[in-house]
């Protein structure tokens, strides 16, 4: 069924009558030439793309849950491709590229909204760095722009010039990045790969892998086994849990990160802020709630919550920043696990095991890309190539000293 | 008339009248009102608008889970918006303004969207606004944007404070209902720490809704006698106005008092809130229930409440939502609301009962098995649809409906912890589940013991188990069974609402059904069912309740979404507390920071350190001026800078140097006891993490530096090596970064200058005190110091440290003894053009990504040794052949500009990433060689010297050609340093 | 003698007092500091120096309230020893000659500031302040904590009304500031 | 958090600083391991959805490294220990 305004007032005028699931319920079939372990915003992406970019025709996606129940459907909805290194920046912009044309190719609308992300200067050295950062993206065909302290106060009267422990120097900002409805994306890609012939499967948990000779022959899962030519795992924080199965220790933490919404509020912020000097950043809802966030607890969990004192660094920095927002109240709190990788950058790469792939690794940097990871993933799982974009993505780079490291932290995950 | 609805009795003093408005009327009110009880007083249901169909509302409820009268409270900077009405304690002068409306409450242009909810079902937004695809962010989002959101906030910064504080106790007791006062009796009276928190201004919870006696009295006179008792007992601390947001790990709880939102403005120096941090070994939930709503047809009006509520309204705030008033019950407790206001004269219209087993009353009509099936009225109540028994259809005429469904024990704080709630069958509702949060046990109410003598004896008990003491006896009192049977919606009902502010209707849930959103999850997402300001409090039993019919399972198996913290929504400013403005961070100020100041310093923020970034004079009117006639004082003279903010780290002990060893990837084991020599340190991944200098003071003893914005991360650092890779090395650490002030004495003329102040007995010439010496000495006469003779600027240079508190005047000694050299004093600028000048590496360089090889230090690296580091920096990929290269980069024309920031692309051909060959780190002007000059790591940059390149800026607009030279742009035999 | 005048952490000449109601801050520069720590298997020689200096060997979470010199715990085999300046401004030299070789001894005198509180407010003020749990803070405990970000020690002093705070000397302001912020709030 | 300090008992989590897995006190040898133990030791974590053993720092107590058994799924500490001992215990000298 295709979407449209027609579409919607037609159903209004007869009852809603038509209106059917937006994506099938099937049982698992004993095989598929392509099986994706995990139904998130990822999995559900590289289904999409090897069903309709790559012509993948029996492709199953298995979710233990319900669909979009992991970072997807618990995130700060942004989209952006500020990055530095040669590594990241040709991918996420890549992935950019593709979510500014995403509702037409899913019929769906995932209220994609380029309102722009300002990232804040406060000193010399995060100008150098971030103008650094801003020519990289420049060259490689991202937009970037440089702002002054007075081009900022006129855009974003509101926050705190004056009385700042951090004045603000300047920023850097990326018109083209905003945010996301992020259930939307998983269901839009979902109900896309559906009426592509993929076959999601929720409630369907993956218990262990059928290796045989060093090739994985499928998956045992709750529902059975179900046998597969090729196996993609793309289970974000889940990754330690599940690589396990398959005998395999990961350059990768899980940790829990926090997000907040506030009650619904009339419009008060144009785009996404980021205050990296005070670990918060924000941005407002449609619904009018805004969606901010901070730093990790900064302990390995897979506990899907966090503790107060991570709220209250939040608060204080969004406090510092815009004190407008004092009497605007905290409405829910809630903890995604967070694959951390040890450089900070993702793994998209083939396994030791013949038949058995790995997308991991995001950080905090999964939602942005979840249509690049998507489509990387399925061009990876159908060509057996790494896609042009993620070709640093390998998940041998640590041995071999490639490591991909925008912040330069270096190998402690929650310090990326 | 004023105060048309109000009754007699009630906790309000009538002795005193308070004046607020409510959309720019002026009504009276009474202390003990909240602002919705007042304005039910004075007869006004219509308090604000829902969300996406800007429907009429009014109260639903009387507490802090209200999901319609929501309205912007005070004014101006202190503007508070989706503020509960229903919470909202009166003072004199409030202000409220309703909310979500154009032009007026009463006429609202955006009601237009009712009109149109056809078109505006769940997910309706998902499948359209999509054509042309640039119209969504011009034309359909801002639309959309516009009338999303609530209240508004001011736009100023929020001039009240918070504050932050921690508590301790032994058992916190959450809720002071009958439940939570006689568990703090039994608790108290056994002289246990108790704490005993409440959302509430007034302790009692349900008791202050009821009429019925507590030992042959008015249950506000126990209340009263038990809180006074409970105030009187040191041990027990009583939190009224207390709201606890959430259970976190290990029995830490977030509360938050509200100190000041009862008066119009916080008293001088007092917090408008504070969050308490309580640290609690047992907790005792005793939060109550919530009663439920039934959904039938246009169950939305202003006047619709739930019975309970206008029995709140009635027995404590004596005021009705209406003079005549029909109550729709499932169970028993709708009667007692209907028995209630008839003892208050109140006209009950008919209690309208869905079994055919109801009560019977003399003292008004009860309809048994009946049901409402529709309602009327524009902007409130007017009449009641009525279904009877025998399937007639019969209209009531009344201002007000109390609707009750039976009753949800209050579990959010059990589930904080992703506990699940039971469903219990017999009272058809979600009792606390096995998973409770560790230390936690529930009772009274949120227990599901809903009669009042069953929750008193409950909390009395539970007090004694959890503290395996002695249950104090409760008062007698009612103890009704409780029959509560399932009923949550009519039949065939469609706009029947189940989440009033977001407009979520039992339609909106079989829509979502029909098209596979059925996972409780799903279901919330597409509809938005409990995402509105109440947490979903009032609406998502019922959404859960369609749901399971729609999928023929039960409720239980349907599940429920999981409650998150906060319980109620919670100020963002007091969750800042003190921690904004010029108070965000603490400040950290050099020892001869007053005496900087009185120079006309610019400070810079460093790691929390203000540093003297330039020091203007009269006549100076750019920066550059003044940094460039540092620089040049300094090499041409002398000049001192504050170096205090290095991080200094005191390491000693007999196997101090072989610790060394370990932390430095150059060696340290024969430095010679009174020298200094410079040390690279590695992370283990074989990345440069920090560097300094470490001088011998002993055999045994070591003083070590850092960068001064590393300090913290290189101490950890140590510190796990010391404790966790060395354990047995006799060394200790500690740092003594405050505990000295450290100036830089630099120049042809330091030693001349320092002369005057070391003490004759220490002999500080080239031979006696030559390059990279260092030594404990006396200075002006007698003060124990310390001195270094290394340099940053690449000069004749010397750092002396004296004791902090003597810094301020040593300082000043310096400036004056060196008044015949001119003696300048200089900041971080000329530092970091001296550095440049010198090719010193410093924090742009030593950016987390740049290996020993890269920084032109390969061959520190000392294969002789093993080093923290040294392994992985053998790695391959840290290796190859171009690897980047610490370089000098200078403008081919004088005048040009260089930025750090830059990239580096050869003379000609294409620029982008592809041809990317490095990147500028630092830049600076020269005042030494009058033009600019940068750091940058350059592919294979040692073997380029000489080429000619173009510096590319594109974000800052900036392209030059630049040659590549020598990082060291001056001196570079290093001559003047050994003068 | 040198002719180096000293300043308080507060910037002034003589030390800063305020008064809230009836408790009372006040800077206090008359105390000289150092660090004693046991070298490796001296650990014995080192407690018997200490015992014989204070008067006994604090155990952890412990201070030694003792005349002139007295000292608290501040690490496994690390402790700090106080004594009035006056007297005792070369404190870490006097300490290094008695425990010779049996200890890594360090002056810390300037590394801190010291803050007295006292009076009957003290109590609610501090749990502003900080996570002490200080109404069971007996006297003779000492704790390191975490002032508005600050790393300080909280010694319990006698008479029981009397809390004595050890802060980073170059955020004497800033701690100074949160502790006087607290006073008003709480009393 | 709570972690039950061996020496200085309960104390909140938010005075440490966490490191990670426990197992960074097992330093390879330099003398013998090879480039693989290396590479292991300094990037591959077990990240157990369970008991997880590891380091944190009492940045804001007395300065101990403390190896710590944590449930990551509950939070649950079962074990505080110095991680001076655990070295110790596990043959790390000097």
């Amino acid at each position: 069924m295709r979407y449209s305004g027609f579409k919607v007032i037609k159903e209004a005028l007869t009852g809603h009558r038509g209106w059917t699931p937006a994506w099938r319920d099937p049982e698992p079939q004993s095989h598929y030439d392509i099986v994706i372990i995990g139904g998130g915003g990822h999995g559900l992406a590289t289904a999409h793309y090897l069903s309709k970019v790559y012509d993948e025709k029996r492709v199953a996606v298995l979710e233990k849950g319900w669909i979009g129940g992991g970072n997807v459907g618990r995130n700060t909805t942004i989209i952006r491709s500020n990055y530095l290194l040669d590594g990241n920046e040709p991918f996420y912009e890549m992935s950019l590229k593709l979510w500014e044309g995403l509702e037409q190719d899913l019929n769906y609308n995932a209220m994609i909204s380029q309102r722009g992300i300002m990232n804040l200067i406060h000193s010399d050295a995060q100008r150098d760095a971030f103008v650094r950062r801003g020519n990289a993206m420049m060259l490689n065909g991202a937009d970037a722009e440089y702002l002054n302290e007075d081009q900022i106060r006129k855009e974003y009267p509101f926050l705190n010039f004056d009385d700042a422990r951090f004045p603000i120097k300047g920023g850097l900002a990326q018109r083209r990045g905003g945010t996301v409805r992020h259930d939307a994306v998983a269901w839009g890609f979902a109900r896309s790969a559906d009426s592509h012939g993929v076959d999601i499967i929720q409630n369907c948990e993956v218990q262990g892998f059928r290796i045989e000779g060093g090739v994985c022959k499928g998956v045992e899962t709750s529902r059975g086994f179900v046998g597969a030519g090729k196996v993609g795992c793309a289970v974000a924080g889940n990754s330690g849990r599940l690589m396990a199965m398959a005998g395999m220790r990961l350059p990768i933490e899980s940790h829990v990160l926090q997000a907040f919404v506030s009650e619904g509020l009339k419009p008060v912020l144009p785009g996404v802020i980021t205050f990296g000097a005070g670990h918060f950043y924000v941005s407002q809802s449609d619904k009018g709630g805004l969606v901010f966030g901070g730093d990790l607890d900064g302990y390995n969990s897979y506990a899907q919550r966090g503790n107060l004192p991570v709220v209250e660094d939040v608060c204080e920095g969004g406090m510092a920043i815009m004190p407008m927002i004092g009497r605007a109240r905290m409405l829910r709190m809630w903890g995604g696990i967070m694959d951390m990788s040890m450089d900070g950058s993702p793994i998209i790469d083939r396994t030791h095991i013949d038949g058995l792939y790995f997308n991991g690794g995001w950080c905090y940097g999964g939602f942005k890309a979840t249509p690049a990871s998507g489509y990387a993933f399925a061009h990876l799982l159908a060509k057996d190539e790494p896609h042009e974009t993620a070709t640093a993505y390998r998940i041998d780079r640590f041995r071999t000293g490639h490591m991909i490291d925008e912040k330069g932290m270096g190998n402690q995950p929650n310090l990326h | 008339m004023t105060q048309s609805n109000r009754l007699s009795g009630g906790q309000i003093d009538r002795n005193t009248t308070l004046k607020f408005t409510f959309d720019g009327k002026t009504y009276d009110g009474h202390p003990g009102d909240t602002l919705a009880s007042a304005l039910l007083a004075n007869n006004v249901r219509l308090m604000g608008r829902s969300f996406k169909y800007h429907r009429p509302r009014g109260p639903l409820t009387a507490g802090s889970e209200e999901p319609n009268a929501i309205v912007e409270l005070r004014s101006g900077d202190r503007q508070e918006p989706n503020t509960r009405a229903t919470t909202a304690e009166l003072y004199d002068g409030l202000v409220a303004k309703s909310q979500n409306r154009w032009p007026s409450l009463a006429f609202d242009a955006m009601a237009i969207n009712d009109r149109f909810s056809n078109f505006l079902t769940a997910g309706f937004y998902y499948k359209t606004f999509m054509w042309p695809a640039a119209f969504w962010e011009k034309v359909y989002e801002p639309i959309i944007r516009k009338a999303a959101g609530l209240g508004s906030l001011s736009m100023q910064a929020d001039p009240d404070a918070y504050d932050k504080g921690f508590r301790h106790c032994e058992l916190l007791i959450v809720g002071a209902g009958p439940a939570g006062l006689m568990a703090a009796l039994t608790a108290g009276r056994a002289g246990r720490d108790v704490i005993l928190a409440d959302e509430d201004f007034a302790m009692g919870g349900q008791l202050n809704s009821e009429t019925f006696a507590l030992n042959d009295a008015p249950a506000l006179d126990w209340t009263t006698a038990t809180v006074a008792e409970l105030s009187s007992l040191p041990n027990v601390r009583l939190m009224p106005r207390t709201t606890v947001i959430g259970a976190f790990d290990h029995g830490i709880y977030g509360a938050v008092e509200r100190i000041s939102d009862h008066l119009e403005t916080p008293p001088e120096g007092k917090p408008r809130q504070i969050l308490w941090r309580i640290y609690t070994q047992k907790t005792l939930l005793c939060a109550g229930a919530t009663e439920r709503s039934i959904a039938f047809e246009n169950n939305d009006r202003p006047g619709i409440m739930l019975a309970s509520a206008i029995r709140t309204y009635a027995n404590r705030w004596a005021a009705t939502p209406a003079q005549r008033v029909t109550i729709f019950t499932n169970n028993d407790d709708g009667h007692r609301t209907a028995a209630d206001l008839h003892a208050k004269h109140v006209n009950i219209a008919a209690v309208v009962d869905t079994r055919a087993d109801a009560p019977f009353s003399s003292d008004y009509e009860v309809i048994k098995g009946a049901q409402v099936v529709d309602t009327k009225g524009r902007l409130g109540l007017t009449f009641a649809e009525l279904r009877l028994a025998n399937g007639e259809s019969r209209t009531v005429e009344c201002g007000a409906l109390g609707v009750s469904g039976g009753w949800n024990p209050n579990v959010h704080l059990t589930c904080h912890q992703r506990g699940r709630p039971t469903w219990n069958e017999d009272l058809a509702a979600f009792v606390p589940g096995a998973d409770l949060p560790p230390g936690m046990t529930v009772a009274g109410a949120a227990d599901g013991t809903f009669s009042t003598h069953g929750a008193l004896t409950s909390g009395a008990n539970a007090a004694a188990r959890i503290l395996d003491i002695k249950p104090s006896d409760a008062p007698t009192t009612e103890d009704a069974a409780v029959r509560q049977t399932p009923f949550w919606f009519v039949e065939g009902c469609s706009r029947a609402w189940l989440d009033q502010q977001n407009d979520v209707t039992v339609k909106d849930v079989k829509l979502s059904h029909q098209e596979g959103f059925r996972s409780v999850e799903h279901l919330k997402r597409y509809t938005t069912l409990g995402m509105a300001t109440d947490q979903g409090k009032t609406s998502n039993m019922g959404g859960l309740a369609i749901m399971a019919e729609l999928v023929g399972k039960s409720i239980p198996e349907v599940g429920t979404t999981i409650f998150r913290p906060p319980y109620t929504p919670t100020a963002i400013g007091v969750l800042g507390g003190r921690m904004r403005g010029m108070d965000f961070h603490p400040t950290r100020l050099t020892p001869s920071h007053f005496w900087a100041k009185e120079r006309g310093a610019v400070f810079v923020e460093v790691g929390n350190w203000l540093r003297a970034q330039w020091f203007p004079i009269a006549g100076e009117t750019n920066w550059r001026a003044s940094v460039d006639r540092e620089v040049r004082a300094t090499r041409n003279s002398v000049g001192v800078c504050d170096c205090t903010t290095l991080g200094k780290i005191d390491v000693q002990g007999t196997d101090a140097a072989l610790f060394l060893n370990k932390v430095y990837c150059n060696g340290f084991a024969k430095l010679a006891v009174g020298k200094t020599r410079y040390g690279l340190m590695l992370r283990e991944d074989g990345i440069a993490m920090d560097d300094g200098t470490a001088g011998r003071l002993a055999e045994d003893h070591f003083v070590v530096t850092t960068t001064t914005a590393n300090a913290g991360k290189v101490y950890q650092h140590m510190e796990f090596v010391r404790q966790c890779l060395m354990p047995d090395a006799d060394v200790q650490l500690i740092s003594t970064t405050e505990a000295w002030a450290q100036y830089a004495v630099a120049g042809p003329n330091s030693r001349k200058l320092l002369q005057k102040i070391v003490d004759p007995a220490f002999d500080i010439s080239n031979d006696g005190f030559p390059f990279m010496a260092c030594g404990n000495i006396t200075v002006c006469g007698g003060l124990r110091a310390r001195l270094f003779r290394i340099s940053f600027s690449g000069e004749l240079a010397f750092e002396i440290a004296v004791p902090s508190r003597y810094g301020d005047a040593l300082i000043r000694k310096l400036m004056a003894q060196g008044e015949e050299f001119d003696v300048t004093p200089y900041g971080t600028e000329a530092l970091g053009v001296m550095r440049i000048e010198k090719g010193h590496a410093a924090g742009n360089e030593l950016n987390g990504t740049t290996t020993a090889l890269n920084l032109g230090m390969g061959r520190m690296v000392s294969k002789a040794k093993d080093s923290i580091g040294s392994k992985l920096s053998e790695r391959a990929g840290l290796n190859e052949d171009g690897a980047l290269a610490q370089v000098g980069i200078k403008p081919v024309n004088a005048a040009d500009k260089i930025t750090a920031g830059g990239h580096l692309m050869a003379a000609t051909g294409p620029v982008d990433a592809k041809h990317d060959q490095g990147y500028v780190t630092s830049a600076a002007f020269s005042p030494s060689l009058d033009h600019m000059i940068g750091l940058g790591f350059l592919k294979d940059g040692g073997s380029r010297l000489g080429e000619t390149m173009r510096l590319v800026s594109p974000v800052t607009d900036l392209t030059v050609e630049v040659e590549i030279v020598s990082a060291h742009f001056v001196d570079p035999e290093g001559e003047r340093v050994r003068a | 003698m040198h002719d180096l005048i000293a300043i308080t952490a507060l910037g002034g000449s003589a030390p800063r007092v305020d008064r809230v109601a009836d408790t009372t801050l006040t800077e206090n520069p008359g105390i000289a500091l150092a660090s004693v720590a046991a070298r490796m298997d001296q650990e014995t020689t080192c407690r018997k120096h200490l015992k014989a200096v204070i008067g006994a060997v604090p155990g952890p979470g412990k201070v030694q309230l003792h005349d002139p010199e007295a000292g608290f715990w501040m690490g496994p085999d690390q402790w700090m020893v106080g004594a009035p300046f006056d007297t005792h401004e070369d404190l870490a030299a006097q300490l290094k000659a008695r425990f010779g070789e049996s200890a890594s001894v360090t002056e810390q005198t300037d590394a801190w500031v010291c803050f007295d509180l006292r009076g009957d407010g003290m109590e609610a003020v501090m749990e502003l302040l900080c996570n002490v749990n200080i109404r069971a803070m007996q006297t003779g405990d000492a704790q390191r904590t975490s002032i508005h970000h600050l790393g300080c020690f909280v010694l319990r002093r006698d008479p029981s009304d009397w809390v004595r705070i050890l802060g980073p000397r170059a955020s004497a302001g800033s701690l100074h500031h949160a502790i006087l912020t607290a006073m008003k709030s709480a009393l | 958090m709570i972690i039950n300090h061996p020496l200085l008992g309960p104390r909140d989590s938010a005075e440490f600083i966490y490191m990670g897995d426990a197992g960074l006190i097992n330093r390879p040898d330099p003398e013998t391991a090879s480039g693989e133990e290396w590479y292991a030791y300094a990037y591959l974590r077990d990240n157990p959805a369970g008991e997880h053993r590891e380091l944190w720092w009492h940045e804001g107590g007395d300065r101990s490294w403390l190896v710590v058994t944590r449930n990551t799924v509950t939070h649950e500490i079962s074990k505080v220990e110095i991680a001076r001992d655990v070295a110790r215990a596990q043959g790390r000298s000097k």
